[in-house]
């Protein structure tokens, strides 16, 4: 029942009254150009682990943190209520195992709910095993109070989504959202005439990473001077994305779709294949399936990414602060690369579960891939 | 010192569509004063008390309470005006403490909180006014009364509502002896403080014990007053005086009644006891009794919905354990329950899916509702056809029909099955009189065809002329028997257990 | 299309109060969905939208058993989900496993029906209680089966009856096979629930268990039967959903609500004693015209919410009218 | 005349009530599991009373939203529009405050005459137009959240810190939010048990024609059900602006405000007929998820295997009661 008013909800337009403040600015011209000169930076650190490379080189100290023998790692984890956080925190798993100074890992799972994630870390830490704590928060600006409290008790690292207060140690993300939208824009502009006509698939209205995705998607698709036909939410549902694009090809033709998330752009394709279509330029994002799909019926295509493989480097991070050397702070601006066609071989492995998250930066660890639902 | 009635209803007549349910009835009663309503099933008592009490409007007739004329459009009107009814379904609540139901709806509060000391002294108070009252509890839950306790908080919520005319309808129908003495010096003490009191009941002995006027009700109209205490006979002849001979279908010829279809020995659960009796082929076999005797319990246990615990059934020569309805079925017993509304009907499907249910529910589940191995649709409207069920048709949802022909409706799906032994439930209850009629033609031809029939009634006139023989039940056993013929008041007497077994 | 039947026997001529209003608001939509976009009445525009329409239509026909039997079946969505993760684990995209997944996903069904059923008679805990305990578990164990994200892919041969449709078949241009399925399965239901003893049982438990008890109907078989078929019909509505789109952990969400709202509109009772499988299925298309109608219209998502909202409480408040018209008359 | 109502035989109860102890040794039960689950994996320090008080502030919310919940099954009823009201209060009170401490009052003002509203159009769907309260409180809770999300999408205003005091502020070293849910707790139970308004909620819900027949309106006790049920709701929504400082359109969705409580209602003994149950009962269901949850957390217990417990123990809890019961089930 949740999940109806959930899932609607999630596909609720965003019709924000001028009057109403927004607690995030999710169209900052400023971000856009920082994130969009990011992507070509050169990153620092070793090539061939880009979840060790960092973007920037202002590091944080963390001497004060060294700690000898064992140490416990705490994780309060928003949920792994998706395909992308589940292979994420595989790649958290598989890397604490490499770490013989992490004794304990201890992880809760807040299920998505805000108030279940604030309890959970107060509960962290009165248990007081923790040597540290690493939080994936489930909205920015809730968890926010319960991170500051942290940061009291012990150094405290956030990813994925960030947190008001500069209090953790260190913010590990990839470039961000501004940067995936951007990616996935600028191919299609080059790829299609202008005045083409392009729909835009966006999951769900409200989420930081996603909005940020959408606004410098469009600035880009419109600086292009292409047609917008339509932008939809999807709910992350196979069958609405395939009815939806099916309603469209009946109204008119595609000439290129933009995805905010790639999981359920297989379904989008198939619309154009049942229907007897031709495939036009797609984006999607770094799933098995749309890459297997993309190479079979050799789709012009791109999946830009939000790398998995950041779960790594929390760990990563985690174990360096209790040695007390430094890491790059107060953010740790993790690359960002596409898939294209140029690399898709490199990616593309049929052991893997559809949904798998080809930049995972899992592929020289010891349990891939069966950790990660490979044969 | 009684110069006005406290409550007088004068001239009253109602019709329902097609009945005349009262004719130009009058009653009054005094300060201080037992009136005594008796009659049959369907006189008219309970209808004129629902006039009383405002749940229906009187056609015609006027009512007054201290002189003044008054009319009730609701019940809540005629209890603030001083009249309390106490109805045989208790309209307590079970899981809330005796005084929480004795001031429902009027608590006493203090700045808006709950005197509960205050109420619960007060209940105490008016408890130990009577003598059974004294072992009840104000703060215990209603639910963990027995029936006579019930009974008296419900005595005492009228009492602590002041009321000037209380209207107590059988309230001793599910009482024992013991607690029946109690009630009775109950409703004295209560008239001795002045209350009018207007007691409807079956029985003689609390006539003869309570009443100081007696109107007897029969067919809508008064059929006799006593402003004195008259014979017992007297009441009862006018109770019950009516050309019997042509309403009810002759009795079995001894001919007609052949070999024994069930047998109970011993039969016991945690209502009835010590239950020995047999039915027999072709004859109607009347079960009278109080409510409370037992009379349902021993229909139900037959039928296995709740079974006997001890003792042994031989049904058609073989034992049997009954322990389901669906059992008691299968092995050729039917059913006629006597609460139509709650047992009896699925209101909401036709009156073909009525009468087919017990065939359908014993035939497979995946076969065709048309037919099956006991009837088909044809044939079910053959029956219906035959019992004259009168409707539009019959895919006519069963709501809407008449109480007599839901009630053949039923009959249908008993007969359906063919069945060895039918039990009817108060048959007739809330039914007109000529289709009573043709229900009492109809068991009989059921019996000459070689059914045998057990009919459970509170209606006495109709037990005497219906049954071939008549058990009567008293405190969860059988207390007599009489062969057809009996006295009404024989039959009285025995269900009151004032009278020992009779051969 | 019954009640026209027996009505039609019932009376000599027709009696359009008497018809259940589902059926003209359906039309009316159809006429209004037509009149915005003409596109609608090629075949590939009324196909596909009953194609989509056959899950939702399959699942409400098997909610409505156990809504006609008194109870609500809120467990079916996670089935859903259930069957889609679950064959999508057990196939393992090899085309020869379908055989075997899917009369297993049957096999799942109708254990978790039994379950919801026995749960409900003999511990006698509310149906509305039991199956949304049973939603929360079976969507837990297809996350825990499915370790959070899909493991496999589903193979064509599963896909078939969700996403194929025969092309260049005369008159209909073309003929999904989901539309197969809904029809298939639909005069099954329509058979079980119309025109067996089963129907006619849950109904009467239905209206009154008391009742048929004491006429002999084995009550706990029936309700089980109700709480069975539903899950089966969710076991279809998955196969379909699943084929149709493909795998993913999200598929079948919230419509235990659709189906549930599905059966109202077409007049079922709840709480049990009424409802019909025609109408139950016309009201699930009847659901899925208005959303296509708001999309055409181009009404955002919260103007869909809320005229759902809306109708469902005028689609009781309506049935309650017509009901105590009827029992003054 | 005559009924045979009374011809069954009479179930007599036992001075020892089992259906008012269950929610008890429910507790008892969930209580020793922690416990145990404490002292098993070494993690004595879970035992501490600061802890103790923060299992007990994990539901603080679900809690509240249970009290109006206790309200509505009493009079046989049920709410499922709780969790969008939820949401809703959260994000008006949110941006109306936006920051602003003088806008605190108004503020809560608004949410409450919000929850108010909702209350009374519940009620008066349920008892005027007569629909059944489950399908009117499930298009209420779909109106709701398609007007809330026509206008927000995302996390909207802010609270200002004072009125964070809410959810982390504390009296008496106490939390403030704990101590307000027994507070409000006690006063629901105050109601409940001391005032003629209880009385006659009980009444409503356990014979609806015998409350008529005592001069109960009933169609007022089930609207005001309804709207105490609303302003608990609205309050549980103030509750979380103040813990999340903002008010996000799917808080009270996501946190399964509507399903959970109840959930919890029921575990404590109040029945979905109405008429039977109470406040205490409702407090036990709130902590036992408290302790569910955190015995959870304890074991550390798989996510997905503790949603496949969380739905066999609510049903199990449930039935702990209901498979004494001889009313009829569907």
């Amino acid at each position: 029942m949740h999940k109806l008013v959930k899932h609607s909800l999630a596909l609720g337009l965003m019709m924000s009254l001028p009057t109403m403040v927004m607690a995030q600015n999710f169209d900052d011209p400023i971000e856009f150009a920082k994130q969009k000169e990011q992507l070509t930076m050169t990153a620092n650190g070793p090539a061939n682990k880009p979840w060790e490379q960092y973007i920037g080189d202002r590091l944080a100290s963390t001497q004060r943190f060294a700690k000898k023998g064992g140490s416990t790692v705490c994780f309060s984890n928003a949920g792994v209520n998706n395909p992308w956080r589940v292979v994420g925190y595989t790649d958290m798993i598989e890397e604490v195992a490499l770490h013989s100074d992490i004794k304990a890992f201890i992880h809760v799972d807040a299920e998505g709910s805000d108030d279940k994630q604030i309890a959970d870390i107060n509960d962290l830490l009165a248990g007081g095993n923790c040597d540290i704590l690493i939080v994936s928060p489930n909205t920015t600006a809730a968890l926010t109070p319960a991170v500051e409290k942290a940061c009291q008790q012990l150094p405290v690292i956030v990813f994925d989504r960030g947190v008001q207060t500069n209090c953790p140690v260190t913010f590990i993300h990839p470039v961000g959202g501004y940067g995936f939208g951007i990616q996935g824009a600028e191919f299609v502009a080059a790829n299609v005439e202008k005045g083409s006509n392009v729909l835009m698939l966006r999951i769900l209205p409200g989420v930081d990473v996603l909005e940020t995705r959408y606004s410098s998607g469009l600035r880009v698709l419109k600086e292009a001077g292409l047609n917008i036909i339509g932008t939809e939410f999807t709910g992350a549902d196979n069958a609405k994305t395939k009815s939806i694009v099916e309603d469209y090809l009946q109204r008119g033709t595609i000439d290129a779709v933009w995805m905010d998330a790639g999981a359920t752009a297989v379904a989008a394709i198939e619309a154009f294949e049942d229907g007897g279509y031709d495939i036009p330029v797609f984006v999607g994002e770094d799933q098995q399936d749309f890459l297997q799909k993309w190479k079979k019926m050799d789709i012009t295509a791109i999946a830009p990414t939000y790398p998995t493989y950041q779960w790594r480097t929390a760990i990563i991070a985690a174990s360096r602060i209790l040695q007390g050397e430094s890491v790059p702070g107060p953010e740790w601006v993790l690359p960002q690369a596409s898939i294209t066609k140029a690399n898709l071989d490199e990616f593309i492995n049929e052991a893997m579960p559809p949904l798998h998250y080809a930049m995972c930066g899992c592929e020289d660890m010891p349990n891939y891939p069966q950790a990660w639902g490979g044969k | 010192m009684k110069q006005k009635p406290v409550i007088e209803m004068q001239n009253i007549g109602k019709g329902f569509p097609g009945v005349v349910a009262l004719n130009a009835v009058s009653i009054e009663c005094y300060s201080g004063e037992i009136h005594a309503l008796v009659g049959e099933n369907g006189a008219g008592k309970s209808t004129l008390i629902k006039i009383l009490s405002g749940v229906i409007q009187p056609d015609s007739g006027r009512i007054t309470l201290d002189g003044e004329a008054v009319s009730f459009k609701h019940p809540l009107e005629s209890l603030n005006a001083g009249i309390s009814v106490i109805y045989q379904e208790f309209s307590l609540l079970p899981d809330r403490s005796v005084a929480q139901n004795i001031f429902l709806g009027r608590e006493l509060t203090h700045r808006g909180i709950l005197q509960n000391a205050q109420m619960n002294a007060q209940t105490r108070k008016i408890l130990d006014m009577f003598v059974g009252g004294k072992k009840i509890d104000p703060e215990t839950p209603l639910s963990s009364l027995d029936v006579a306790s019930q009974q008296m908080v419900e005595i005492a919520k009228a009492i602590s509502l002041n009321s000037k005319v209380l209207v107590m309808d059988e309230p001793t129908a599910a009482l024992n002896e013991a607690e029946c003495q109690e009630l009775f010096e109950s409703v004295e003490m209560l008239r001795d403080r002045g209350t009018a009191i207007i007691y409807i009941t079956h029985r003689m002995r609390e006539v003869t014990r309570l009443a100081d006027k007696v109107t007897v009700l029969k067919d809508g109209e008064i059929a006799a007053r006593f402003n004195s205490m008259p014979a017992p006979e007297d009441i009862v002849r006018a109770m019950v005086g009516r050309d019997i001979t042509q309403f009810y279908a002759p009795f079995a010829s001894p001919e007609e009644i052949s070999q024994q279809v069930l047998c109970v020995k011993g039969g016991a659960n945690a209502s009835i006891h010590n239950i020995n009796f047999s039915l027999h082929a072709g004859e109607i076999l009347g079960i009278a009794g109080i409510q409370g005797a037992g009379r349902n319990a021993l229909a139900m246990a037959i039928f296995g919905h709740i079974p006997f615990t001890q003792g042994e059934v031989t049904l058609l020569g073989n034992k049997v354990h009954l322990t389901n309805p669906r059992q008691a079925i299968a092995a050729g017993i039917g059913l006629l329950p006597g609460d139509r509304k709650s047992e009896g009907l699925t209101l909401k499907q036709s009156i073909r899916d009525n009468a087919m249910l017990s065939s359908r529910a014993l035939a497979g589940i995946f076969s065709s509702h048309k037919a099956n191995k006991y009837i088909d649709l044809a044939g079910i409207d053959l029956l219906l056809d035959k019992m004259e069920v009168k409707a539009p048709s019959y895919d006519y949802e069963i709501q809407n029909l008449s109480g007599g022909n839901q009630q053949k409706a039923i009959v249908a799906r008993a007969l359906s099955l063919n069945p060895k032994v039918l039990i009817f439930i108060e048959p007739t209850r809330g039914i007109d009189v000529n289709t009573k009629a043709s229900i009492y033609q109809l068991m009989r031809d059921l019996a000459r065809k070689g059914t045998g029939i057990i009919m459970i009634s509170s209606d006495l006139p109709e037990v005497v002329g219906v049954s071939d023989r008549v058990l009567v039940m008293h405190e969860g056993t059988i207390a007599a028997e009489f062969s057809s013929g009996a006295q009404e008041a024989d039959i009285m007497l025995a269900a009151t257990g004032e009278m020992g077994a009779v051969a | 299309m019954n009640s026209l039947v027996t009505f039609a026997r019932r009376y000599t001529s027709i009696n359009w109060a008497n018809i259940n209003p589902v059926y003209f608001v359906l039309a009316a939509l159809i006429v209004a969905i037509i009149l915005n976009n003409p596109n609608f009445i090629e075949p590939t525009g009324y196909m596909n939208f009953l194609k989509r329409a056959a899950p939702l239509a399959i699942l409400a026909a098997g909610q409505l058993y156990v809504i006609v039997s008194g109870g609500f079946d809120l467990s079916v969505g996670s089935m859903i989900t259930l069957v889609v993760v679950g064959s999508s684990m057990l196939t393992n995209n090899d085309p020869a496993a379908t055989m075997w997944v899917i009369p297993v996903m049957f096999g799942m069904g109708a254990l978790v029906g039994l379950i919801n059923g026995m749960v409900v008679c003999y511990l006698r805990v509310p149906s509305l209680i039991t199956t949304l305990g049973m939603m929360i578990t079976l969507n837990g164990f297809a996350f825990l089966w499915s370790g959070g994200a899909p493991r496999g892919y589903l193979p064509d041969t599963f896909r078939f009856f969700g996403r194929v449709s025969y092309k260049d078949i005369p008159l209909i241009h073309m003929l999904p096979v989901a539309l197969i399925v809904l029809v298939v399965v639909g005069l099954i239901l329509y058979w079980l629930m119309h025109k067996t003893n089963l129907g006619r049982m849950i109904h009467a438990i239905g209206d009154n268990p008391n009742t048929a008890k004491l006429a002999g109907v084995s009550v706990n078989q029936a309700r089980i039967s109700a709480f069975i078929v539903s899950s089966l019909s969710a076991v279809v509505a998955g196969i379909l959903l699943g084929g149709f789109a493909g795998v993913s952990t999200s598929v079948g969400v919230g419509y235990e609500l659709q189906a549930i709202t599905a059966a109202v509109l077409g007049g079922a009772v709840l709480l049990g004693g009424r409802g019909s499988v025609p109408a139950t299925i016309a009201g699930a298309l009847t659901l899925m015209a208005i959303f296509t109608l708001l999309n055409f219209l181009g009404m955002p998502q919260p103007v869909r919410q809320i005229v759902q909202g809306l109708i469902l409480i005028a689609a009781v408040a309506l049935t309650m009218r017509r009901k105590g018209k009827h029992a003054n008359s | 005349m005559n009924t045979i109502s009374l011809d069954k035989p009479l179930i007599k109860r036992r001075p020892f009530s089992f259906e008012k102890w269950a929610p008890a040794l429910l507790l008892l039960t969930a209580i020793i599991l922690y416990v145990v689950a404490c002292i098993v994996t070494g993690q004595t320090q879970y035992l501490t009373l600061d802890n103790l008080l923060a299992v007990v502030g994990r539901s603080i919310a679900l809690g509240i939203t249970a009290i109006g919940q206790t309200f509505a099954i009493l009079v046989a009823s049920i709410d499922l529009s709780v969790a969008s009201l939820i949401s809703a209060s959260a994000v008006l009170s949110s941006v109306v405050m936006n920051g602003n401490p003088d806008m605190v009052v108004p503020a809560i003002v608004l949410a409450l005459i919000l929850g108010a509203v909702v209350g009374l159009l519940n009620g008066l769907v349920i008892t005027q137009l007569k629909v059944n309260p489950l399908i009117a409180t499930l298009g209420m809770s779909l109106i709701i959240q398609g007007v809330l999300s026509a206008f927000v999408s995302n996390f909207a205003g802010s609270v200002p810190e004072e009125f964070q005091f809410f959810a982390y502020g504390s009296v008496f070293g106490l939390p403030f939010g704990t101590v307000f849910f027994f507070g409000l707790a006690f006063l629901a139970f105050f109601i409940l048990r001391y005032t003629r308004f209880g009385s006659q909620i009980y009444a409503v819900g356990g014979n609806p024609d015998a409350a008529r027949f005592a001069g109960i309106s009933t169609t007022k006790m089930i609207v005001s059900a309804h709207i105490i049920c609303s302003i608990c709701a609205v309050i549980a929504g103030l509750y979380l602006a103040s813990r999340l400082r903002s008010g996000a359109p799917w808080i009270g969705s996501d946190g399964l405000y509507d399903l959970e409580s109840i959930a919890v209602v029921v575990i404590g003994g109040t029945i979905l007929a109405g008429g039977r149950g109470g406040i205490w009962g409702t407090v036990a269901g709130m902590l036992i998820f408290s302790l569910v949850d955190s015995f959870f957390n304890i074991i550390e217990i798989d996510a997905f295997v503790k949603q496949v417990l969380r739905g066999v123990i609510i049903v199990a809890a449930v039935a702990f009661y209901s498979v004494k019961s001889r009313r009829a089930v569907a």
